[in-house]
């Protein structure tokens, strides 16, 4: 099968979506001539022109605005915003309005919008343009977060996200849009709310995302080497809606779990998902106590070697893997 | 003067309903059947009605948390904002959203908005999307004066202007946001002058003369519609009442008030139409007509049913 | 001793500073006259004027940008915003700016911030004014997030607020400020990171806070009677930092946790503090899974009985109590 | 000429340096020796000399995400700003802010931002405490024409306006914002236009003449001082260089870029100080102890220690 990068299954789904749906159109920053600047939207100017690939003024809040006016009235906008770092000035267009509107109007409007955007560390980028804050965003009602990892998933879920009557978050990864992998040329989607395993196992659980996706799997295959540990890797695609029964299906098979993110430890995700197997039946085959490998809590620094110091890597994810197994 | 006995007649109608209807809902707030703020339109009545007076159903407005009045005279039904204002399953949101988010999509009413500017944000995205199907549909976007300061109205004027939207920004000046007069916290006395930042036309109403308004949001819609791109129009008024029901107006003498009551646009209007050969019997029957639908409305949301608890997780998503 | 209400107590903590230190004046909209929308503030500008109760444009952003500003230059603002809802509009500035300035200036500034907003539901205030938010605020380092609940607490906690040096969220409740209790007329402060035990029991803890600490320790008093159940009631006071080991100490005797919050259950504090438990020791005491009683996974509705519906409230925390007591 | 040789040399140099530094700063970066987006000031040196040339030690300013030259301009140490560039523990930050969040706020720089805006929010309340204090610091606060298109720049002018807040907001429109042209995303062609909403004087300057961007920011300055408010200047010039290092440029031709170059506000002082009395002695030798400060600058960087990784949990709250 043919090979893509994210950076071009992310352009793919849109382009494929924009000729299905002429009422798709996709508004941001730098998205024309440059292409955006982590290149996804390359070519597209070319091919729709500026009526359907919108530049804006840096206004990231009359982005979202416009676009949630464009979504309640006929359209479908794909709204970008290059870094997550920059919902921190559209956020009463995504929490307060977008995200209720049609519960706000007793379910009289709908809202087929997606927000695009892309976050993490890894490049030097520095405090205002590494963070990952996903986790907001699942803390609010009525808005779904979509964070794909692989190109097979970006452009699946892609598709998914600009057909849905309901606003969604995508986020990208910076570090991620080189990554390459096998894409098929025929039409797909891939439904929200499905947690796809990676690769099974059956000693450990290893729930990981984004950026952090290959770092888990790595781990994962170190382990059989160096532990003959079996490790099970989910990838939620989804975190809202978020698939919990594959994940309690997992811990009950393996009776440990590993939670990996790039985001901040304190209120990030893994958070979340501790609670979730607390409260659900998974609790009762836990072995040993939920492991989360996360962001540090300290804005992201520039140096290098502080910021890699900051992130999950491979070798973390490899300890705790080790001490949920209470392998020494 | 332009306008036909009859049109003037039915705008006498819209602003009468508003009125009446803010009376009755402060009726209601008082003996607590209206939870939450809910901020009444008493006095600006013209601005709402002369600029709605101006739009089809398809045309679209955004409102505000005063926003009772823009939901009336863009042709909202009187029964479902009262049930929603009593929480009911037969409001307009189902009891959902109360007096800040009533909304009714069908006829073009975006919604009222509890966050100031909040739907200055959405409006150009609607004039966008006419734009972009080949109607020609336009957007009116009303605010307050307090609300030209937040940063969403620069943005949203500034992105209007560049795609040259059909879009009318309706300023409703009432000197006052909250309990801060405008001149202690906006930095220039005409709103109006804000349209130069974007190279747009304005204009300064009286917005007690419903005609005034009416005229000004004409030209402004005939440009949108002929690709002239946005206007900013400030009308000038004044709230009666506080900023919302049950302030105590530390902020505001009596005499303003009693000085702007004089200039009441509902009177002023019915005066112009009794020169233009209306009688007091006509203007009599008319209200009492909006008394007859009020009572009805009113009915109509006590005896409805409230929701049911379980509708809480209903209208998140559409499925 | 006298009784003050939270509002009063607040108003007596600002006074008092800002007779105590010139540098510190209080900003935000409607706080002049009018003395604040919930009154906190009234008196304030009788006394001091408007220099330093200083009446604000509906600017949110630039409230908390230019607080920022005077707090990096010698001045100890504290910005006042109305609901944390329009937290919304500011979060670049308080998020971006006021959190990692001090980090990204490699300890260069100091930012002696206080933000003072108030929160939750209870009032038919809907959707975009009865928000709990705060969970997103702990998943910022370089915040410290406060939540009193008690007239004692917001006092002596406000007063540690101002003098802090660093950037600290104070979050109201809208429903609290009416709360009496007990304040003694000397000078006294709060430390931060210290919860505080507000009922002691043996047989379940129970974490809560804010509007929801009189609702636990009103379930725990009808536990007693109810079940003859022996209930410990902690409130953390502060959540960033966060006072694990009270708590761990607290679970170790007891072997139940309950934590209660008002925010929407997914990625609120509580799924913080279930990761804590899982995380430490704590975790070979669990008796019994923790629970949570929290928001439900929804906008806040208008309607009354809707809105209750989706608020925790004494008979859930009961139940959730003897749900983690295995009683019937 | 009111400016002294002396201060024109003074001047002259400062801008040199920061031509050089940003010539190094590409050079290192090229070397892969900086991490993460990097913005350069080549071009634009005479606004920020110009502008601070105005400001003593205690005055504030706020930079941005092209924040090089302004560090530079108000007396910013290169050996520091280098250090940081490389990450190194010895940099104006410890190594964890890099290029975009070089601070000096001994000397008033409060900060260059990553967030674009995000400056236009803290400037005024340094003027704010300055007012508060008594002193007569005033703050500068830079910004680009594409941050005027945030909401935020909407709501410091208002604020500082209203406050009458002794404030210079010193517009540099390079004609780009990133890669979008003013024309396409900006709705005047002026920035200083802007002015109009917040009721405050402003100016246009070529901001390529060093001693017009001095004198127009000393009339600002000067009413700041005066209690005169605040002022919108905008300096008319151009980035020579990609929005970032390594930017393609597909958004604009080469020919305009050449055409700038010839307006190269260095040479231009260059011969201003020729027609003064400077010879090219004295100015080589500038030159050349700039470039002798940068190696050692850049010696200072490279031989300076890396961090300890543990100090990622220093400097994050003040204990
Ligand atoms: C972002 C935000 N800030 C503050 C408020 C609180 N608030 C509600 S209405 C209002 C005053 C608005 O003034 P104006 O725009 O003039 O409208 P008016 O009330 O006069 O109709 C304020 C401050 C809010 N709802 N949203
Ligand atoms: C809020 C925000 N939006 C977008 C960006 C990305 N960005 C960085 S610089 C820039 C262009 C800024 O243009 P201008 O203000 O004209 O400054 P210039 O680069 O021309 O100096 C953009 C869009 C950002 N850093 N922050
Ligand atoms: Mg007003
Ligand atoms: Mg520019």
């Amino acid at each position: 099968m043919r090979e893509l990068s994210v950076r071009e299954a992310l352009r793919e789904a849109m382009r494929e979506e924009m000729y299905r749906d002429e009422n798709v159109f996709v508004m941001g920053e730098d998205i024309t001539e440059h292409g955006g600047i982590y290149g996804v939207t390359q070519g597209l100017y070319d091919e729709f022109g500026g009526e359907r690939i919108r530049i804006t003024p840096i206004s990231e809040a009359v982005i979202i605005g416009s676009a949630l006016g464009a979504a309640m009235t006929g359209m479908r906008p794909i709204a970008e915003l290059m870094y997550i770092d920059f919902t921190t000035v559209a956020m009463d267009q995504i929490v307060n309005q977008a995200a209720k509107m049609r519960f706000m109007s007793g379910g009289k409007v709908e809202v087929p919008l997606v927000i695009r955007t892309q976050g993490g560390g890894g490049r030097g980028s520095a405090a205002q343009h590494s963070q990952s804050l996903e986790a907001w965003f699942m803390h609010v009602p009525g808005l779904k977060v979509v964070m794909p990892s692989t190109p097979y998933d970006a452009k699946g879920l892609l598709k998914t996200a600009i057909r849905d009557d309901n606003p969604v978050l995508f986020v990208e990864h910076k570090m991620a849009y080189n990554f390459t992998g096998e894409v098929p040329e025929e039409e797909y989607l891939i439904p929200f709310g499905e947690a796809d395993i990676k690769r099974e196992g059956s000693d450990v659980t290893v729930i990981a995302n984004s950026y952090m996706l290959p770092r888990a799997l790595e781990a994962a295959e170190d382990m059989v080497k160096e532990e003959g540990l079996s490790v099970e890797v989910i990838d939620p695609l989804t975190l809202e809606p978020f698939d919990e029964e594959t994940i309690v299906k997992s811990v009950a098979k393996t009776g440990r779990l590993v939670v990996v993110h790039e985001a901040v430890k304190r209120c990030g995700f893994g958070a979340e998902i501790a609670a979730k197997i607390m409260e659900s039946e998974a609790f009762y085959y836990l072995d040993a106590p939920l492991e989360r490998v996360a962001g540090m809590e300290a804005p992201v620094p520039y140096n290098e070697k502080l910021e890699m110091h900051g992130m999950p890597n491979t070798d973390k994810i490899k300890a705790a893997i080790k001490r949920s197994c209470y392998v020494k | 003067m332009e306008l036909s006995k009859e049109r003037l007649l039915k705008m006498y109608e819209d602003m009468l309903k508003i009125r009446l209807f803010e009376e009755r809902a402060i009726k209601l707030f008082n003996k607590g059947l209206i939870r939450g703020p809910m901020h009444v339109y008493i006095g600006q009545e013209a601005v709402a009605v002369g600029a709605c007076a101006n739009l089809r159903e398809e045309d679209y407005i955004t409102s505000t948390h005063r926003g009772h009045g823009h939901c009336i005279a863009k042709g909202g039904e009187l029964k479902k904002m009262t049930a929603e204002l009593l929480g009911k399953a037969t409001g307009y949101s189902k009891g959902k959203g109360g007096s800040m988010h009533i909304a009714d999509p069908e006829i073009g009413i975006l919604g009222a908005n509890g966050i100031v500017g909040g739907g200055i944000g959405i409006a150009p995205g609607a004039a966008l999307s006419a734009k972009m199907r080949g109607t020609d549909q336009v957007a009116v976007c009303f605010f307050g004066d307090g609300a030209t300061n937040e940063g969403i109205f620069h943005e949203s004027l500034n992105l209007a202007a560049v795609w040259e939207l059909p879009i009318v920004y309706l300023c409703e000046n009432n000197k006052y946001g909250l309990t801060s007069k405008a001149d202690e916290v906006l930095a220039v006395e005409d709103v109006a002058d804000r349209a130069a930042s974007y190279d747009i036309p304005s204009e300064i109403v009286d917005g007690n003369d419903v005609v005034a308004v009416y005229e000004a949001v004409k030209r402004a819609v005939e440009r949108a519609k002929d690709s002239g791109g946005p206007t900013l129009i400030e009308a000038k008024t004044y709230r009666w009442e506080g900023h919302f029901v049950g302030d105590p107006c530390v902020y505001r003498d009596d005499c303003e008030v009693e000085e702007w009551k004089e200039r009441c646009p509902i009177d002023r209007l019915g005066e112009l139409l009794v020169e233009e050969g209306a009688t007091e019997e006509e203007l009599k029957s008319i209200r009492e007509q909006i008394e007859q639908d009020l009572d009805e409305a009113v009915d109509f949301a006590q005896s409805s049913p409230e929701p049911e608890v379980e509708s809480i997780f209903a209208d998140i998503f559409v499925d």
